[in-house]
């Protein structure tokens, strides 16, 4: 079992990402005040906080599929947040249950092939490319890092870790960055100097994806 | 932060509460946050336009007979849902389609793209306009181009005229088009804005200074420079954008926008200078409206967008229109 | 101070000069501070408002076919004086005599009683009204009495219209004193205003307090609270007014007006619970304005006003007006 | 000529009045902030230098009769000051007009009629008691301090001194009341606490005059 990602880790991750963006919100916020709209952090937490509304809501008998838990991640963050975030963010989860299994769980490979599909389907919406200073310079490397670790073998913890760490890496490259797609592009040079606020939170979903999968690898290893 | 609201939380929700109660000519779904009008549309084309919520009166002061049939209203700031557009579409589709006016932001064009393929599934045909219209902002096709900002305005104006006329959707999107390209804005702040949820300024802007070609979020613009007079001002707004297109040799449609915390009186005083610096670069202003119109909560300044009209837009800029911000002939 | 101006000394002169730039439909005459509807008035009572600038759109806003024939212009929160208001009813007197709309201050009280005398004086017969309606302060006959606030707005509407409707001097003069008697308002601010001669705010208030009942000059007013929300606010001005007169069993115009720095999503959102203390109270509104009407320079916060109507009230309400501030039906 | 008050005199008194105003303006002014709308010392100095255009511009080998001078002042205040102190200052000195005789002088009796004249106009326009918390409060007292002095065949000078230092207790005299005309009577007790603008521009005014008429008598005794 320590090789599966499991629809209730999916779940737990979700749960914890909604904390995880509301302590954020005000520092995602500052972010996006200064390069943007000063909306980001709430944005996130307002579309978080309806996920789990929704999860709260669904029977506690029925465990969903991965493929239904993602869609309907997606089909909330897009009703919920608003802005460029909550189609992008929307588009990864709604891309990512489209590439999911209708099953409850699934290996480490299968897993980044997941989360490589969303992000395509971000890229494929929002046509960013790497080092346009957005979400996608965090989510890029991370993809990179969850394939390569899945295909030597490793466990879904280790994958997530690793992303986690390219997510945070790539957040941090974005400072120096002039940033040329969103609404930080307005600004031209202004915009360098900045760490952008999207991967940021991306850098977060995926510190909380390492962290959730690890105490629960931790318990069940 | 000192503002007449209940929670940073509800300031949608309430506003379009007051909307319901002081306008029964409109309708308003709280629920999906939009704001329709009442009136029957009959096969014609519906005109549909959204956005963040903090520009009022835009875009649900401009819902009415001869311009919107319906706004969605996003989260302060916050461009709206594709959700939201799907169900202003259903219920204001008359079978002759529907355009999306939509100023060029990232969350909004993205928004409006997923609701025209939503619409497309069920049936709806759509056609967009995107307004990019900011001159502030170095038009680049390798970054997301320019903020839309007060063009819109005009945009909605003439593209709900030639719904009005019962033109079909590729024409009025035709129009739309024409006038969206025809025009060019730029704004000044003198203060910036507080978003309710913030609670505190977007940006510092000391007391000696401002910001010029700010953006209707609190963006930042060209320059901070030290605050010059009304004259000064009206000069470098003119030069900006009478600089990036040419507006001579035809009727020009003049809008000067407070910015939400200006008084009339100041825009008057401006407007002054302004049609001076207009006139001196042989700039003829046909139609001319000076109020708010396209606002960034309570930020202090103003706005100017300039559009090259023709006897064909300036017909459709004279048709009836009868909104809460906006209203003749009705 | 951060406004949009050229000097403190000139932003009268400037704003005229605007109006007209902006406004080749009305006259303005810059010499003697007037703005002048460019309308025939064949043998009808002309109506004349006038006041300190500084309240914008009030009175320049409301001149047109419908409402005023001419607004005399004072300096900043400064009466006019009675020469200009001689040369407005010389203007726009077409033999049918003149009604002046006056608000209650002992500048504006005193300058147009002048006025009268010089125009009798040429042959010009006139008749005077005079609102106050400010339920802030206490009325009382020792005193100046109450200050006269936003139910001017709506005096202005009502004279115009039965001029129009060829009423002679003496019935415009009375359905204006029946309005203006059945009117109570009162307001609240949350910032200082500045006037521009003196270039700081005119009194101090903490970020966390409001000025219940603040006069429209910023004079101070019934109470200075810690600030509430909406909800409150809505409240309290509800509750001061309707104490003040009985406005059930009646149909009532309502108008919520900015005081100049206020955005108008704000005024919908403290609309809403304003609409919400009307029911309780058994208060039913007929017609409602949301917007800037009567304001205080850059001061933030709102004024509400009720006048008890009847169906002519409303009737003359509803007939068509042109003006810059208030259109509808032409 | 120690007895008689000239029109020279006055037109040098209304010159320095404008100075004075000037100089006072700010301070006019925020007593008008406190009970008030702020404009009472920019009112003043408008008024007043109105004033001094319209005596630079009259032909300088005409020297008008008291009469003549006084309207003319009177005129202008009306049609430069507006608001309350526009129409009563401009009353005072139309009134006065009205009492003073077509000639270049008149005695101390008759100037002491003369501004009593002024005075009387101003109550029979704005209906102000001795108390209201008015420019009367100043005036009033002036007016019998000059009265008095006059009948007792004190110069105009003296006579002046008199009634600027009974102006000035006036003035000072406001501050308790409430006021019960004007802008400031809406306040109600608010009012209480606050020297009246009006008072205290009638108190410089009668200043300027008694030190105008005072360097004047110097020179000519
Ligand atoms: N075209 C794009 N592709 C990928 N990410 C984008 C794009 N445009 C914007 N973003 C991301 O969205 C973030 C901003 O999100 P948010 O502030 O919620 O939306 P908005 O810009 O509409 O206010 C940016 O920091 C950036 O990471
Ligand atoms: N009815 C009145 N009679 C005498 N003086 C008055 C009256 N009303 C006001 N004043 C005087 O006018 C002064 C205010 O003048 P000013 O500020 O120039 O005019 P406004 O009150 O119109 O702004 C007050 O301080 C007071 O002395
Ligand atoms: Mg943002
Ligand atoms: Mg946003
Ligand atoms: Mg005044
Ligand atoms: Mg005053």
């Amino acid at each position: 079992m320590a090789g599966e990602v499991t629809a209730a880790q999916l779940e737990t991750w979700l749960r914890r990402s909604a904390d995880v963006l509301a302590a954020h919100a005000e520092e995602l916020t500052a972010l996006d005040s200064a390069i943007g709209d000063a909306d980001h952090g709430t944005n996130m937490a307002r579309g978080f906080a309806a996920v789990v509304a929704k999860l709260d809501a669904a029977p506690a008998d029925e465990s969903p599929t991965l493929q239904a838990l993602l869609k309907s991640v997606g089909m909330t963050l897009i009703s919920k947040v608003g802005g460029a975030s909550g189609s992008l963010y929307g588009t990864l989860f709604l891309d990512m249950g489209k590439a999911a299994p209708a099953a409850n769980e699934v290996d480490a490979d299968g897993f980044a092939s997941i989360v490589a599909a969303g992000v395509a389907g971000i890229v494929g919406r929002g046509h960013a490319e790497l080092g346009d200073k957005t979400m996608i310079d965090a989510l890029d490397p991370a993809v990179a890092a969850l394939q390569d670790a899945a295909a030597s073998g490793a466990a879904p913890a280790a994958a997530a870790a690793g992303a986690a760490e390219a997510a945070a890496a790539g957040r941090d490259a974005t400072e120096p960055l002039v940033a040329r797609k969103g609404r930080a592009s307005y600004l031209g040079e202004r915009s360098a100097g900045h760490i952008d606020p999207g991967a940021a939170s991306s850098a977060l979903l995926l510190q909380t994806l390492a962290d959730t999968l690890a105490d629960d690898g931790g318990a069940g290893a | 932060m000192k503002k007449l609201i209940n929670s940073p939380d509800t300031v949608l929700a309430d506003a379009l509460r007051g909307v319901a109660a002081a306008h029964p000519e409109l309708s308003v779904d709280i629920e999906n946050r939009l704001v329709v009008a009442t009136e029957p549309r009959e096969n014609r084309v519906a005109v549909i336009s959204g956005g963040g919520t903090g520009h009022e009166p835009l875009h649900s002061g401009f819902v009415g007979p001869g311009m919107l049939d319906a706004a969605c209203a996003g989260e302060i700031f916050t461009s709206p849902t594709p959700d939201q557009m799907l169900a202003a579409a259903t219920r204001v589709d008359a079978g002759a389609g529907v355009l999306f006016i939509v100023k060029n932001y990232t969350g909004d064009v993205l928004n409006f793209e997923m609701a025209a393929e939503l619409a497309a599934d069920e049936g709806i045909e759509t056609a967009s306009v995107i307004v990019a219209d900011d001159v502030a902002v170095e038009d680049s096709t390798w970054t997301a181009g320019r903020r839309g900002v007060g063009t819109t305005v005009i945009v909605e104006k003439i593209a709900g005229a030639a719904a009005a006329e019962g033109r079909t959707l590729a024409e009025v999107a035709a129009i739309a088009e024409r006038v969206s390209k025809a025009g060019r804005s730029m704004g000044v702040a003198l203060t910036s804005c507080t978003v309710p949820a913030v609670g505190h300024p977007s940006f510092d802007l000391p007391e000696d200074e401002m910001e010029v070609g700010v953006g209707i979020h609190g963006e930042p613009g060209r320059r901070r420079v030290p605050l010059e007079d009304a004259r000064g001002i009206a000069h470098d707004i003119v030069t900006a954008i009478a600089d990036d297109a040419d507006f001579t040799g035809a009727p020009v449609i003049a809008l000067l926008s407070g910015l939400g915390a200006t008084p009339l009186i100041e825009l008057y005083v401006i407007y002054a200078d302004i049609a001076d610096a207009l006139s001196e670069r042989g700039i003829s202003v046909a139609r001319v409206l000076v109020g708010d119109y396209i606002t960034s909560l309570d930020m202090a300044g103003c706005s100017l967008t300039l559009v090259k009209a023709d006897d064909e837009i300036l017909r459709l800029w004279d048709a009836p229109v009868r909104t809460t911000a906006l209203r003749w002939g009705l």
